[in-house]
């Protein structure tokens, strides 16, 4: 697998790179780094409402995105935006907006990326909503009891599927029965867990699913946003521009009725046929046996690191991600990531956009390795033998 | 599935030509085989939605038999509806309801028209189709 | 220039390929086409914050466009976005919002294409405003004078430089005197002319100007709103998340000071390099010199067609773009784009996004032919050659 | 411009040394030429804005000649401020004022660091200079 990414042949400092920043963002294999390159050297046309043949030809790939979304995630609408953040911003904007008004209350947990808290926060200012956070508890999980009570009276739940500061993944299914026991909506953060499971959109039950193709080995600059056909026709037009509309005249305009209508302006063509190929790419693979396998390693690799002193954030449970968040008891983390760094280990330090989970922790940030399927386990054995080294030398 | 004769060899001819302009000429002569829908009879119910252009049908059901009237703005279209019209135009209603839009693909005709194009006569297919179906099952 | 485009080289139904839709989108030269290549192949990783190399030369990637856009129009605030269409949006969201009020009037023109339409209605909608459109004439300008009697009570006037359907440049310069007297603030859709001229923001004394990479030779998915420093601090925060934020707490957050509080979310990395890219392409020719061969192929073609008999809309004077629409006095527009493609020739037909400007002139559609750099007088003549076979065959 | 002697021989070293790891080596080194000041005295007016981490200096001026204390909680940091330390501290207000932030990108220590950090650094100059300004304009 690894020779199909040509970023994985890199020298980092005259060593060869060993990635383990995949939380943050993931590598490319050649055929979507190709797709794009194909589509640019020989298909290049501005998509939808075009008769010449590479606008066909564009209009087919763009629209194949759709396709392999609804094929993978099992979906009916698929809309296409520039990541996760833009996803939520979506719902908050084109539902939240027409859906919610003063003294209605959303429930987010404190695990939250800053992408699925500060939309909100903006629209709570704006409305007067209420923002009630689930928190977590000392085992690293969302307090279930607080959430039961929390609910009542509450019109959207805001979760993230999977936390990527520490890994855990929340009881989603618990989480959607309660909500619809209540008659509120549920919002899926799902930028870390659709690259690492396969996920049925229509049987886990959530209203709307967000993530970004570039940390499931898609391109940057496009993600989507999935919607039961219910929200979907609850929600009200977000950005207004070309291909968005049916008609427009000076007295008003009128609007596509399907996920068009959320997609205003030129697409994201280029970066809807990379990610075509990505989710090709994921299917070509047995992600459920690769998703034990680094999560083995993920383990192996948060005991070395206890063993060593190090103070681990995670848990490592059987449906979490292969992410392992800590921190040195007195050394600085940055500096830590430095020193790897010049042994061609890139890993990432600081807040992870998590700030509220940090203050919950009583840290302001951690050092986190995180692994995806081309990762192997010798690469966290060589982790650990020069971490222990860095360890002996400036600690 | 099996076609008209008409219809066959009609298949056979599209699948012939390999240049497109040639392709594009005989859609262009099969507008003369509608029986033409005029402009002044078109409105909201014959209209064909998600068509570029304006496009137009009328179906009925005479002696058990379909009755298509068709007309459009643009000459490739009312091609299209030229070849639908040698298609179901006078055949049996049981009959006509038997065709899939597959004749067509397989014509080669569709991959001769942008995506809109064809999807535009995809529409006119499911148009004229349900429209039979809601004639005879009144 | 042309084998600097891989895609000049394609072969459309058996002919080369001419490409005259470059109002839609651009082609890409091979430098662009290869950085982005370059990006995924060897320095993939997340921006901001990051320690190791992989990040260090993203985020030098992405802030690279940055610094390109400030150099090359003269700017000392470039919001990256995903196009023109995100960038007007932008403008109502993050200052009209804020800034406009019950009773306020916004000034747009009826030359607007869509995407400086729709979210004005939108805006105008939830707030109340009044739209007022300026009137395009007979001789396809505006009318000056109505724009002078219509700035009264004007907070913000919406104006495109050049028109996507006419190729008409309009008198920004005059428009900026008016609307400052009347401290009206000035928006500029330079979807078209950015492409096509060297424009320096402060000079041209406009308070916003949106674009496209994808029209200017760079990648789809990303574009810009420039903003002057006035203008910029009046701007609220549009869409929430991760990058755009100072601090986050469950209590509230604060926000990032520079561009960077505008672009919510992993941002458009290799979108942004490939534009990088495309931005020195430009430095290095003649544009003027350029522009003014391919004006000249604009109005010989203009001139032809009349002489064939078909209705030109444009009047193709030294600022104007190279692009040419008409209708066949008969003919429907996309019969004739179907047998322009089979030998080869992509050009566009519909409305254009523009459709209040086509209700004014009466009609549904152009056919249009848009010329860019890339494209020689040679290819224009074997239009009007096969064009005219055309007519003597189907008219 | 040329460099007080120390800071001279400073950059000849670093210059030398091609491997990352032992030039962040010689950085954490230099951590311990600050004249510290304990985090029981960090402040907002002694904050540097725009680090990733804490790091804090406080500038004087005694017997006309920069005194320079400065912490980090990142060693890394800590040592960039050492470096700065080495170059300013004790000299003549008007020889430290000469400086440019151009000697730590000839010494090659600033692309051994990410860009924040270097902005980082860059942040401290600033500050630490404007402030000996201020103190010699009063
Ligand atoms: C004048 C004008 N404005 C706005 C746009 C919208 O640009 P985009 O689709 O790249 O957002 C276009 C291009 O279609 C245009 O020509
Ligand atoms: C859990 C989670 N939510 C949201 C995001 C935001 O994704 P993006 O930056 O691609 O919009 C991320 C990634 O940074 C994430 O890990």
């Amino acid at each position: 697998m690894r020779e199909e990414f040509p970023i994985l042949q890199r020298k980092i400092n005259g060593y060869p790179l060993v990635y383990l920043d995949n939380a943050a963002t993931t590598q490319k294999p050649a055929s979507v780094i190709n797709a794009m390159n194909d589509y640019y050297a020989n298909s290049n046309a501005n998509v939808h409402r075009a008769v010449h043949t590479l606008a066909g030809e564009a209009t087919e790939g763009y629209e194949s995105c759709r396709t392999a979304l609804k094929e993978r995630f099992n979906t009916d609408k698929a809309i296409i935006t520039s990541g996760t953040t833009e996803a939520i911003n979506l719902v908050a904007h084109a539902w939240g907006r027409a859906n919610l008004s003063d003294g209605d209350a959303i429930i987010l947990t404190e695990m939250e990326h800053h992408s699925d808290i500060v939309p909100w926060q903006m629209l709570a200012q704006e409305k007067n909503i209420e923002l009630r956070y689930v928190p977590v508890m000392e085992d690293l999980t969302l307090d279930m009891e607080l959430f039961e009570s929390a609910i009542e009276g509450a019109k959207l739940v805001c979760v993230v599927h999977i936390s990527n500061v520490l890994g855990v993944c929340n009881p989603i299914e618990q989480i959607v029965s309660i909500a619809n026991k209540h008659g509120a909506k549920v919002l899926l953060d799902a930028a870390q867990s659709a690259p690492h499971q396969d996920i049925d959109f229509k049987s886990i039950g959530v209203d709307f699913m967000a993530f970004s193709a570039h940390k499931m080995c898609g391109p940057t600059g496009i993600g989507a946003l999935l919607v039961t056909d219910d929200a979907f026709e609850e929600m009200q037009p977000f950005m207004g521009g070309g291909d968005m509309i049916e008609t427009v005249s000076i007295h008003g305009s009128t609007y596509q009725t399907n996920e068009q209508k959320f997609e205003a302006g030129t697409p994201r063509i280029a970066e809807a046929i990379g990610w075509t190929e990505a989710l090709n790419w994921l299917s070509s693979i047995d992600i459920v046996a690769e998703h034990k396998r680094i999560l083995e390693s993920a383990r192996w690799l948060a005991n070395k690191l206890r063993a060593m002193g190090m103070n681990v954030y995670g848990r490592h449970d059987d449906h979490d991600a292969a992410v392992v968040s800590f921190l040195h008891p007195t050394m600085n983390s940055e500096d830590l990531a430095h020193l790897l760094d010049a042994r061609g280990f890139a890993v990432r330090t600081g807040h992870h956009c998590a700030q509220p989970l940090l203050d919950r922790l009583q840290i302001t940030g951690t050092l986190r390795v995180s692994l995806y399927f081309y990762n192997t386990h010798e690469e966290v054995e060589s982790f650990v033998e020069y971490f222990s080294e860095i360890l002996e030398r400036f600690a | 599935m099996t076609y008209s004769s008409e219809l066959s060899k009609l298949i056979e001819e599209f699948k012939e030509i390999d240049d497109k302009m040639e392709r594009l000429e005989m859609v262009f002569d099969l507008a003369d085989e509608v029986n033409l829908l005029p402009p002044q009879e078109w409105s909201d119910t014959t209209r064909v939605v998600g068509c570029q252009s304006e496009a137009h049908v009328r179906v009925d059901v005479v002696n058990a038999c379909v009755n298509l009237e068709s007309g459009a703005d643009s000459k490739l279209v009312q091609g299209l509806m030229g070849i639908l019209t040698l298609a179901i135009h006078g055949t049996e209603v049981a009959e006509a309801l038997k065709l899939t839009p597959d004749f067509a693909t397989e014509m080669g005709v569709l991959n001769t028209l942008s995506p809109s194009r064809s999807n535009g006569f995809r529409n006119m297919f499911d148009k004229v189709m349900r429209e039979i179906e809601q004639i005879q099952g009144d």
